[in-house]
């Protein structure tokens, strides 16, 4: 079992969800339930299981698909994946668990099943190919939960959230049909395994647009300014689920694979890159934090604050040193947790007043105690509070980036000051004040079945947050070996100069591509 | 000389023949011109010895097909005038006249350039028709019975279409009609 | 040791979590008695390190757990009770611990009893937190605690739409110069490769001056915003919206000290760059001047109190940047128990008079409120610098540093500044204990607190008192970790000139005050005496116009850019271009579609017209391919 | 004067050329039947002519069966005629507009 312990937590939702059709409707929800809840059992053995001193990826399995053509269904993770993994299995559970009253319950349940699926297929994917279906395949159930649960705008939002992420990951094919030609190039081989592809040491043009090519794909999907503009109308427009899962688990897809494709597959791109790469992070974080300002709706407040917090992912993620990227990681999965609950929150006051707006509300820790509570946990976690586990990972992001610019860093900075103000300006605007409403002044207090998704969240929140060290440790043993492959990688001097060596005189094994012919 | 002459003889009534058919108003003129057209070109099949073809050609064109031709013909009335307005006769006939370039300077430009052999040559020995005979059922025995097959479904295809009572259409149909037409079926049986 | 360490750190995080628990629940008595004896128990904690540490005990050095460690960070939760430390968690504590007693009475009738308990502890605990901490992360855990608590505690009538307001600026001000702070503790790590405070101290020296000079300057940038230094000063009088016994403790003895709190601890990467001492010093004299101009004209109690504050904040960064940090330190600690003794027997004021704040509508309230008056004008004594009260040795000291620093104007500054200290402390204690018995035209009765506040403050009292006489014991012990620097002017005329001049200049200015102030013929100004219609008055009134300036051409600016960035930017620019591309290919579609009309015979002519286009394509290339070579010597020829 | 594969091409294009010009001009669908036979059998010219001047009787094949598929198309083309006409009552191509797009 444990040896195949990756393949039965991509396909157990898949199947369930086959099952799923067969279960009578009124019993779908507790069906949900269980399912998510051994899913999310089986990705906490994972963790148990999983060594966090080794760096390198665990639980390995290789099937062949197309031999000819070196397409294998490779599967494996290490401490950058484990922990998204497990987060998506998490947020599916608490997902289902605090679903509220829908129509069409069940084929909801399905396809976050089936979403499930694929968000856990491409964290696991160690093949090319295998990881572009399952990143392709996962657009599919968004797109059914956005098109057929949302709001007004649901066809335009949902349509143009496929054709956008959908254009940038053709072109990221094409990247990686490349990457596998030039591979078949210097080996001979036909191969679209990462593994086999990181031994790979291409010339820097080569690189330069490889890594453009990706970077389209993530850029897109992660999503960076200037192609964010799908986001907001998403998130506006999907059903409180949808737009959790979509900030916690499908958004973190993007910055996953910069760290597995683009820096360790093009180290010395990455270093040519990194400027303009951070400027656009930098604009990214300061101006979706003031269109987040301006915002009258509070799920877009959030939406943009997503897209700024995703610019510091960034950011941490082209420090190119071990707590830049550390730091990333650790703030997908923080920002996955705080952003997910927030979109929970955002969702109880929409189920009690169908509306987002903030003018609308006003007062509302009067009549709603512990909702404002948690909203102001969530809140000043999001703000990047220390003691909450936004703060580690922003903290280190940040600090991983100083090496490189201490200029850039000082702007990035700039996304401590702005995110207070639009959470600040919205929080003030939602809950302080006195009810001016009619309809708000009876509002029930969050309820038991909300609790079950808001009180974890919390709960994980500050102990990540003070106690950071179970998750950082595994991401730090597995991102010194990415930093330490793209130092030895690197051909340029600048590259070599960038990213630091972390262990003296110690070469891998390298597969030259002028060599091979 | 003599083949000179005929080429250019039937060269120009062939030209004649379908420029008629193509621009004539009389549709039963345009059937007239173009089964004699083709009894024209069969007279090149003959000149370039490939009688064979040129059998074949009188026989499948204007004995067969023509014949269709004209028991369709019978169907439609199209004695009457065909009246056809018509857009830039530039442009039809410009592009046409392109377009036939294109496709034989494609075809024919690397056949006369490079220097061809011959996949099948023509044996000198025997009459054409047992040329063709011989490459036909060894080589293009396959396609020639699919050949084969294909005119026989295409003749059932041909009887069943026109045959087919096409007035009364299940799938054009709306639901009311369907039910109304079965109503009335039953009525038959009934009485 | 480590067990009272703990005590101390955790009991205030006890007391909060407690009063969390609580928080939806109406008014329990026994939350606010809890809390403040859980406060009590730090308080007495840290009296026993104090104890340990004065009779040359070991500094306490506890590492709990590890907080963050990746690559070569390593960042663990560590508490270090050293001499400075323990200092600071003497006045946090004590100071904390009768505000709390304090506000049980306080906070009697408020329904969030239970909540402001929680906070205020929240509070404390953070504030331990920085003082304790044994590097800069855990500084900075505190640092951005006790904002939060501040946050919480400023906007904690949240039905007031200033206070709220209040409260976000607070916050927001406070990350401006956070962000200060982190770039400052970057730089430490990536210089020093570590944020422990032994360790990085002691790689500073080594490090060139220039970068000791950035760091500085960022670490200073994060003092600013908390201690309400020019051009971040603007939260602190507006944070008074809050409870007063908040004002008291926060903003006032404890929270805004911090920033000094950093200087000290820093004294060896100061001492480094005396430039950067220097403009400190510039900078706390100018913010001392400057906030006592505003306080001299306000008309509202706690903003009075405030200003007060910000003026004595300026004096301790004279002193920190002039190298003498036990001084500053020794200021911190007076003034805290004077400041906050000031801010609470305001909010008896308060109280009696029903939240109103304007000092000119109360007069002779020393009859019904006779204990507040002894315990007010004592604590503004203190704050003026008479001898024998705490004031008299910080303050004096500081001047005599500036003096024998041979910093004349910052002396000059200063000396100015103690002289309109003492005048707007007396203008507020006559207008509000003597004279005639305005507040009766507003049909206010006035009581005293309840006994047990009063019972409370008294500590405060006393230390403000006598907190002078513990400055030699507490230089001993002090300078063990901070530069052992004697400030003595050696000559005794001018020794003697200077101390008695500056009294005698002080007591000029109460007597001015009282005369002023404290005689019949006030009235509520209504805004037409010639005063009032002055320009300097205006301008000091309205703060120098900076709240003004900010709120024009800082906050409406960003509202105005974030909103065209929205609605302009975002939709109409990038969100409209990706659309624009969708609709290119739409509307080609659309427009292509009357190719399609449907009609066979047009259907076969663009079948037609298709073919020859491929075919041509297909002629193009095929002799482009066979005719390349010729075609590249061609372009060459070209140029090309 | 010697007849060569040129000519029997340029033959070929004419009647291509004039084939086209029925296939684009035609409104009637019988008519325009008999323009695609027209373009069928200029086709089958420039086969026989490569085929006799090649000495390659690959051409000649390709003549035939191409005459074989005319015929299919006929038989076909021309049930699908009656069932046309019988249900709309004209051959014309100009009423022939439901896949309009």
């Amino acid at each position: 079992m444990l040896d195949h312990i990756l393949s039965v937590l991509i396909f157990f939702p898949a199947l369930a969800a086959v099952f799923g059709f067969m279960i009578q409707k009124e019993s779908i929800r507790a069906y949900g339930i269980i399912v998510a809840l051994i899913e999310f059992i089986l990705s906490l053995w994972l963790w148990f299981a999983f060594d966090s001193n080794v760096s390198g990826m665990q639980f390995m399995e290789q099937l062949p698909i197309v031999p000819s053509f070196g397409i294998n269904y490779i599967l494996g993770v290490d401490g950058v994946s484990l922990f998204i993994i497990i987060l998506a299995a998490f947020f599916t559970m608490i997902g289902i668990a605090s679903l509220t009253e829908t129509p069409n319950e069940k084929n909801m349940i399905i396809t976050l099943l089936f979403l499930q699926m694929t968000m856990i297929g491409v964290f696991a994917a160690l093949d090319g190919i295998v990881f572009y279906i399952f990143w392709e395949l996962s657009l599919v159930p968004m797109l059914y939960l956005i098109g057929a649960w949302g709001g007004p705008l649901r066809v335009y939002a949902s349509v143009k959230f496929f054709l956008y992420t959908f254009a940038g990951s053709l072109v990221m094919l094409v990247g990686m049909l490349f990457m596998a030609y030039f591979f078949y190039q210097a080996t001979g081989v036909w191969s679209f395994a990462i593994l086999d592809w990181y031994r790979l040491i291409l010339p820097e043009n080569f690189q330069l647009w490889l890594f453009a090519a990706f970077f389209i794909g993530f850029a897109i999907k992660v999503p960076m300014f200037p192609f964010h503009t799908w986001l907001p109308y998403a998130h506006g427009q999907a059903p409180t689920i949808g737009s959790v899962i979509l900030a916690a688990i499908l958004l973190k897809m993007g910055t996953y694979a910069f760290i597995r494709f683009s820096l360790p597959l093009f180290p010395d791109a990455s270093v040519y890159f990194m400027y303009p790469v951070a400027i656009l992070a930098i604009i990214m974080i300061i101006y979706t934090a003031m269109v987040a300002y301006a915002q009258k709706d509070i799920k877009q407040v959030v939406a943009y604050s997503s897209v700024s917090h995703m610019g510091v992912i960034i950011l941490g993620t082209f420090a190119m040193n071990v707590e830049g990227i550390t730091g990333s990681v650790f703030l997908m999965i923080a920002h996955g947790v705080v952003s997910g609950a927030l979109f929970l929150l955002v969702g109880v006051i929409y189920d009690r007043r169908h509306t987002k707006m903030m003018d609308q509300f006003g007062g509302i820790a009067h009549v709603m105690p512990r909702y404002a509570t948690i909203f102001g946990i969530m809140m000043m976690a999001s703000v990047g509070m220390p003691l909450t586990i936004n703060f580690v990972g922003e903290f280190l992001s940040l600090l991983g980036f100083y090496q490189q610019s201490h200029t850039l860093t000082i702007l990035a900075g700039i996304a401590i000051i702005v995110g207070a103000i639009y959470m600040l300006a919205a929080y003030k605007k939602m809950f302080f004040g006195t009810v001016t409403i009619e309809e708000n002044k009876n509002l029930p207090d969050v309820n038991k079945r909300e609790l079950v998704a808001l009180i974890p969240l919390t709960i994980i929140t500050i102990w990540l947050g003070v106690y950071p060290k179970p998750v950082l440790e595994p991401i730090n043993n597995s991102v010194e070996s990415i930093v330490q492959l793209m130092h030895n990688k690197a051909t340029t001097e600048e590259a070599k100069e960038r990213i630091p060596n972390l262990l003296e005189g110690v070469e891998i094994s390298r597969t030259p591509m002028q060599e091979a012919n | 000389m003599f083949e000179a002459i005929a080429f250019y003889l039937f060269a120009f009534l062939t030209i004649a023949m379908f420029y008629i058919t193509v621009t004539t108003s009389q549709a039963l003129y345009a059937l007239t011109a173009l089964a004699a057209g083709m009894i024209f070109i069969s007279a090149f099949f003959f000149i370039l010895g490939a009688d064979f073809l040129g059998a074949v050609q009188i026989i499948v064109y204007t004995g067969a097909v023509m014949a269709i031709y004209a028991f369709g013909m019978m169907f439609f009335d199209t004695t009457r005038d065909v009246k056809e307005k018509q857009g830039n006769k530039f442009i039809i006939v410009g592009l046409s006249t392109f377009a036939a370039i294109l496709v034989v300077l494609i075809f024919a430009v690397p056949m006369i350039s490079t220097n061809m052999t011959a996949f099948y040559p023509v044996v000198e020995a025997a009459g054409n028709t047992q040329n063709v005979g011989m490459v036909l059922f060894t080589k293009y025995l396959i396609p020639f019975e699919v050949a084969a097959v294909m005119l026989l479904v295409a003749m059932v295809a041909g009887i069943v279409l026109a045959g087919k009572k096409m007035d009364l259409s299940l799938t054009l149909m709306s639901g009311d009609e369907v039910e109304e037409m079965k109503k009335n079926q039953d009525k038959r049986i009934i009485s | 040791m480590e067990k009272y360490l703990y005590i101390a750190l955790f009991a205030p995080l006890v007391s909060s979590l407690f009063g969390a628990l609580f928080t939806a629940t109406p008014k329990k008595q026994f939350v606010g008695i809890i809390a403040s004896l859980l406060i009590f128990l730090a308080f007495l904690s840290s009296t026993v390190l104090l104890v340990h540490i004065l009779n040359g005990g070991e500094v306490v050095h506890v590492e709990m757990m590890t907080w963050m460690a990746t690559g070569d960070l390593y960042i663990p939760f560590g508490f270090v009770v050293d001499q400075v430390s323990v200092t600071m968690m003497m006045v946090v504590t004590l100071v904390s611990t009768v505000v709390h007693i304090y506000s049980i009475g306080y906070m009697d009738h408020d329904a969030g009893f239970n909540r402001f308990f929680s906070w205020l502890s929240a509070f404390v605990f953070s504030m331990m937190v920085l003082v304790m901490s044994d590097n800069f992360a855990g500084l900075f855990i505190g640092w951005e605690g006790v904002g939060l608590c501040s946050w919480g505690l400023i906007g904690f009538w949240f039905h007031k739409e200033v206070a709220t307001w209040a409260a976000n600026e607070a916050f927001i001000m406070n990350r401006i110069a956070d962000l200060g702070m982190l770039i400052g503790i970057f730089l430490v790590y990536w210089n020093t490769g570590t944020l422990q405070y032994d360790g990085a101290f002691a790689a500073m020296p080594s490090l060139d001056t220039a970068t000791l000079t950035w760091i500085g300057i960022f670490l200073f940038i994060g003092a600013m915003g908390k201690s309400a230094q020019f051009p971040l000063h603007t939260w602190l009088a507006d944070a008074m919206e809050g409870p007063t016994p908040v004002s008291a403790l926060i903003h006032a003895a404890t929270m805004v000290t911090a920033g000094v709190y950093l200087v000290v601890r820093s004294n060896e990467l100061y001492d480094l760059i005396p430039n950067v001492g220097l403009f400190i010093a510039s900078l706390g004299a100018f913010v001392a001047m400057f906030a006592a101009s505003m306080a001299l004209v306000n008309r509202d109690m706690k903003r009075i109190i405030a200003y007060s504050t910000l003026s004595q904040l300026g004096y301790m960064f004279v002193a920190a940047g002039l190298g003498a940090y036990w001084v500053a330190l020794f200021h911190l600690m007076a003034h805290a128990f004077f400041k906050a003794l000031l801010f609470l027997g305001a909010g008896n004021v308060m109280h009696a008079m029903h939240d109103e704040l304007d000092p000119f509508k109360m007069g002779g309230l020393k009859k019904p409120m006779k204990w507040t008056f002894i315990m007010m004008t004592l604590a503004s004594v203190a704050l003026a610098g008479i001898y024998p009260f705490a004031g008299f040795f910080s303050k004096d000291l500081i001047l005599e540093v500036a003096f024998v620093e041979n910093h004349y104007i910052i002396y000059t500054v200063l000396l100015l500044t103690a002289g309109l200290t003492a005048f707007y402390s007396f203008r507020l204690i006559a207008l509000i204990f003597h004279g005639e018995e305005r507040y009766k035209l507003f049909g206010i009765d006035p009581h005293e607190a309840y006994k047990f506040m009063l019972v409370g403050m008294s500590p405060l009292l006393l230390l403000a008192i006598i907190a002078g006489s513990f400055k030699l014991s507490y230089f001993e012990m002090v300078t063990n970790v901070l530069p052992e620097l004697e400030y003595h002017i050696h000559h005794p005329v001018i020794f003697w000139t200077i101390t008695i001049g500056t009294q005698l200049f002080v007591i000029a200015a109460i007597i001015f005050a009282y005369k002023k102030y404290a005689n019949a013929n006030i009235k509520v100004p209504d805004g037409t005496s010639a005063m009032e219609n002055s320009i300097a008055y205006k301008v000091l009134k309205n703060q120098y116009y900076i709240p003004y300036a900010y709120e024009e051409y800082i906050v409406k600016p960003y509202r105005e850019l974030s909103t065209v960035f929205w609605q302009h930017v975002d939709l109409k620019i990038v969100d409209a271009t990706v659309d624009g591309i969708a609709n290119i290919v739409y509307s080609t579609g659309e427009k292509t579609r009357d190719m399609q009309s449907g009609n066979l015979s047009t259907m076969l002519r663009w079948m037609v017209a298709g073919t020859v286009g491929l075919l041509s394509l297909a002629v193009v290339f095929g002799l482009a391919v066979r005719h390349s070579d010729e075609i590249v010597t061609i372009l060459s020829g070209l140029g090309v | 004067m010697e007849i060569g594969l040129n000519h029997y091409l340029v033959l070929s294009t004419i009647l291509f050329t004039i084939g086209l010009v029925g296939v684009m001009r035609r409104k009637n669908l019988l008519l325009l039947f008999f323009a695609t036979e027209i373009l069928l059998n200029s086709v089958n010219i420039a086969f026989a002519a490569i085929s006799h001047y090649y000495g390659d009787l690959t051409g000649q094949m390709f003549a035939f069966f191409v005459i074989a598929i005319a015929a299919s198309e006929v038989a076909v083309g021309l049930g699908l005629l009656i069932v046309w006409f019988k249900r709309h009552g004209n051959i014309n191509l100009d009423t022939m507009s439901s896949m309009r797009g």
